[in-house]
């Protein structure tokens, strides 16, 4: 059997290997040397890497112009925003720089950077420690957007999305870094813009995002109860999606229900529905259903948390109401 | 000192307040009935106490992610912000916001703040309006030296300045941000230096005399009310605890912590100026801390047998209820 | 017959009757006194109410942070951005403060703010000065999104708008500044939330954003020669949005085009186009599709836009595919 | 004065290349063959000129939305320039930036920017890029008055200061910012003086002066190439025209503009030095002014003989062509 890994390890081994690999990789962020990031993925490359990792002051919106200046000037910045949140405080480097860039030069400009965002709820940190956002970045031309669900996976796509010549919204969903999987040693990449396959199923087919994935497969063992087969996608991918991966399943199964833990309103799985509905119209036997948390903001406090965040029964009652 | 008697028990027992309601949340965490992020204030009273008693009921404050103390010092009950930590619906925010968002608006507490550096134009805003009702209200934004480095130190300010509007900069200079030394990420070491930027007065006091921050602040509110302008105020100051709880604190030695609890708590600095004036007995001052640890043994009952919030409750307030709109 | 305003005069109407009927509404923004703003809507508002229109340095994130705070201290603060596209510099202020005050103090905040943006193509002035993301803000619980189509909807919103006590981003279409409409005097508000039938027809639903309401409605004109008879839906309000409305309409009608100016992916269409689908499966006589620009930033040349923002043969070619 | 008669005249040369090439611009844009905004630079030529004769080929330069001296400065083809204003696929940016957006790549000109103060972190960042190379490349970023108000000055600069990094500060301070007065809006005259918050050097210099620019800037770049940080310039200007076309310029007089075009004029200024100097003849600035002038209606004739983009081209450069990516 393969080695395991948590999802932050993973992260971490990915950054070494690829920091030894090109010397123009570098990482900027705030506390990561002194702590490594508030999740420690960047632990340890001050020593291994002395002189390429920049510990900042508590400014996003210049952090993030450097990672864009730095990689127009041929450098490859990871870039750790704390919490996803605070990425709204570099909205115009992102969105108006790094995504615009080789655009209006013509395409004289690359911006190879990488933007790691710890995103979603964690320990109780309420509204604006809890974003994620996702569907954002996906309406910005120019940028690509990540999102893993696996030990495997986190270390796949962090050394695509490093590789990569163009600029990626690296989500990390801090409640899965703790979480274990198997990961391969050494050089593993797993290209952007492909969803995967992790269950197959021939009566519904769930679309699903980050720490839904794990949810829609154990939803996925209770349906079997109930009689329906379901094939689990995990979309990975969020920009650009892999709508062949998705429509093919979905025009199989002849249902679909998309899954994602940030609230559904404009949100990522809207897209996703969106695309499906105008692709296999005539191949649907049921609509396409969304699950997602509520249009609210993070409360605080547990009792109404655990009200918020999509879980198990949401999939299943909503493949329920497909099948119908 | 143009202190009297009376305010200097007033502001005491405000200190002590804060650190017992703190010291206790800390314990309740570890029990397991706080949770979420507990950013630990004790240390750092004088700044809010002695801010806060230059300021009227009307006047406004912003603060930040680390504000029960500036909660506290602006009148908050004891017991609804331990509700709130509790995540009850008696919580100042009926258990929506938790420690990083206590907030009074019936105090002109216009709440703590989950995102470094977001009070400042905000605490600017609250002052403009004062000016436009023609009202004499100040507004007072508490943040640390790490937002200094923020754009929104530069904006707000600028904006308040521009404007010349009732509003003091507090900025409380505790040396390190989260996990990080100051001086590793910053290149002038008193934020008060940098009000020469906006053209305003820039004052830097010991943030552990409440005496002089109590004066210093006097001053600012003082000139702001009267149409004088902002005042950037840094005070220097020290958190003893680590950034918020679980930190492991290993970028500051255990002697640097225990150099400044022995000799820079700010209460017991002020205990020995109450007692050197004559204003304080060893008897009133055991009074007082048993008063408020009684308070406080208060709070934490009425937190516990306050109930949570409803599951209704998750999707109310995210807009006014419909009738309120026009 | 009512007497006509241009959408830049019905929006200084608006802006004029609302401060003087209420004295805590003021106006913030870049240039809005020496020029009254890049489209001079706020032009007049200076000579006629002194003292509470303030004309700023640039600095974003601190106008909008101004406006946050006077709102909670009980003011009415109408925000000008100057192009929309800017509004990434105080994306915090709008998405972190101006939307979850409310709930994160369990109701005590109240923040009554408008925000004005000036968006998407006008004069040729490419990818930094022709967003719309319309979307970005739907997305945010808390905030109200709306777009006014016609002079007469652009008076009755704004006031509306201005009245709310809560965040409402209101988006100004450059293109259509100068149209003219018909604009009822004095009093005239108009609910946020609600869509407007702007047309009747029986065998699909246009549902539309913006300028492509007009276009849409040439386009039915268009279409009743291919016999269709089409029906136009004015979304107007994005959040909330009418879901009754629509849904009620393409109940009816069996189809549905969702158009709007922005780019379709992850955009306000997506989330229109997969409410629809969710809602209104069994009804649906053809897919849901989607009309907008394609997922590129806005190019500069004259030659390269025209292939970019929708026009009326892209609502046509789009209700034929969905009457296939 | 270091400079030699060669210098001199290339620099006389590209301040006319600059003049020359907005005044037709601006002409094109009333015969309707260039759209959209055209930032005037005239009058802000000394600047542009000064600044980049002090660097290399090699060396990083940011720009603004009134960028046309600053391409055209570091070594711009005014041809390509010409023609990205008609839109056409063989400008600089194929047509897809327009005058905001022009860039050169294989000058080290990394794009002029229509979002006020967004190149001042990135070109931080580019300074950051060469320290870690180990080249010893500097980076400049040039930006208007307008742009020191706004949070990435503060934030983009600090972050410069603290790894004493090679980049150059230059504030074009030309006393509007679009329709409006600076001091209507700014509560300190000289953006100079803000180097404190950053304890870097700022100086202020004429910006209709040449020759004071040339060698203020030669010293902040000598200072950068050797490892000593980064310099705040802030070059007292003027622009002869509107904020863009079309500005209506109500906002100042036309006494005010006549008087800094005709005593204020940087090349006039530069024309009477270099003839002091002996260093140019009657006879050669007429031949540098001819050859300027042929040299801009060959970039005309160019640009209209180009072809526009394709349809095809509006899908192109969003991201890297697939087979680029891993
Ligand atoms: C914009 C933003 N960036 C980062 C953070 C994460 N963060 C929370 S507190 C903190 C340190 C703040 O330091 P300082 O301002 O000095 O306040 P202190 O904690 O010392 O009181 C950081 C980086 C945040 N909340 N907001
Ligand atoms: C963030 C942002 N806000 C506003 C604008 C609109 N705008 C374009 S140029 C300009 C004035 C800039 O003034 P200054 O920085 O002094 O440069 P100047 O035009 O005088 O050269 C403004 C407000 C913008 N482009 N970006
Ligand atoms: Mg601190
Ligand atoms: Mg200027």
């Amino acid at each position: 059997m393969m080695r395991t890994l948590t999802f932050t390890e993973a992260l971490r081994e990915a950054l070494h290997e690829e920091m030894d690999r090109d010397d123009t990789i570098f990482v900027i962020g705030e506390d990561v040397i002194t702590h490594g990031g508030p999740y420690k993925v960047t632990e340890g490359i001050a020593e291994r890497f002395p002189g390429r990792i920049f510990e900042t002051p508590i400014a996003e919106a210049g952090i993030m112009g450097v990672g864009v200046g730095a990689a127009m000037a041929g450098m490859n910045p990871v870039v750790e925003i704390m919490y996803m949140d605070f990425v709204t405080c570099a909205m115009d480097e992102v969105v108006n720089q790094a995504a615009k860039m080789r655009y209006m030069t013509g395409g004289q400009a690359s911006v190879p950077m990488v933007i790691r965002l710890p995103c979603g709820v964690g320990r109780l940190l309420a509204a604006q420690h809890s974003q994620i956002m996702e569907s954002w970045f996906m309406h910005v031309p120019g940028l690509q957007v990540v999102v893993p669900s696996t030990p495997g996976d986190a270390k796949g796509l962090l050394k695509s999305a490093i590789r990569s010549p163009d600029p990626v919204l690296f989500f990390e969903y801090k409640r899965i870094y703790t979480s274990r999987g198997e990961v391969p040693d050494g050089e593993h990449t797993i290209p952007l813009g492909q969803a995967k396959i992790c269950r197959e199923g021939e009566d519904a087919t769930i679309v699903a995002i980050g720490p839904m994935v794990q949810k829609s497969l154990e939803a996925a063992i209770l349906l079997e109860d109930d009689g329906y087969d379901v094939e689990v996608v995990d979309a990975r991918s969020l920009s650009p999606l892999d709508t062949d991966t998705i429509c093919e399943s979905v025009r199989r199964t002849g249902h679909a229900v998309v899954c994602g833990e940030d609230s559904s309103f404009a949100g990522a799985v809207s897209e996703i529905a969106a695309m499906i509905g105008e692709n296999c119209f005539r191949e649907l036997n049921g609509p396409v259903v969304r699950v997602g948390s509520p249009h609210v903001p993070m409360p605080f406090s547990s009792e109404l948390v655990k009200h918020v965040v999509p879980e198990v029964p949401n999939i299943t009652e909503a493949v329920g109401r497909v099948m119908m | 000192m143009d202190l009297s008697s009376e305010l200097g028990k007033e502001m005491y027992r405000n200190m002590w307040r804060i650190r017992l309601f703190e010291e206790e949340a800390n314990r309740q965490t570890s029990l397991g009935s706080v949770v979420g992020a507990l950013h630990m204030y004790c240390g750092e009273e004088a700044v809010a106490v002695g801010v806060c008693s230059n300021l009227r009921d009307d006047d406004y404050v912003l603060g930040t992610h680390r504000s029960h103390g500036h909660c506290l010092a602006k009148g908050a009950e004891s017991r609804r912000m331990m509700a709130e930590l509790f995540g009850k619906v008696t919580g100042t925010c009926a258990g929506k916001g938790g420690s990083m968002h206590i907030a009074d608006f019936s105090l002109n507490m216009l709440g703590a703040n989950g995102i470094v550096g977001a009070g400042i134009a905000p605490a600017t805003g609250a002052a403009l309006a004062s000016k436009l009702r023609g009202t004499d209200q100040v507004s007072v934004c508490f943040f640390g030296d790490g937002a200094a480095a923020r754009g929104t130190f530069h904006e707000g300010i600028g904006l308040g300045a521009l404007w010349k509007l009732p509003v003091i900069y507090v900025c409380e200079n505790n040396q390190y941000q989260q996990w990080v030394p100051r001086m590793n990420v910053a290149v002038v070491d008193s934020v008060a230096d940098m009000a020469g930027s906006y053209a305003i007065p820039g004052v830097s006091v010991d943030g552990q005399n409440l005496v002089e921050v109590y004066e210093v602040a006097g001053e600012a509110v003082e000139r702001a009310r009267k149409g004088g302008g902002p005042t950037l105020i840094e005070a220097r100051t020290y958190r003893f605890y680590g950034h918020s709880l679980g930190d492991e604190e290993q970028y500051r030695t255990s002697e640097e912590v225990e150099e400044w609890r022995t000799n820079q708590d700010p209460i017991i600095n002020f205990r020995s100026t109450m007692m050197e004036q004559g204003w304080l007995t060893e008897e009133e001052d055991a009074q007082i801390q048993n008063e408020i640890q009684d308070e406080i043994a208060e709070a934490v009952r009425f937190a516990e047998e306050s109930p949570y919030p409803t599951p209704e409750q998750v999707t109310t307030d995210v807009l006014a209820p419909a009738q309120e709109v026009a």
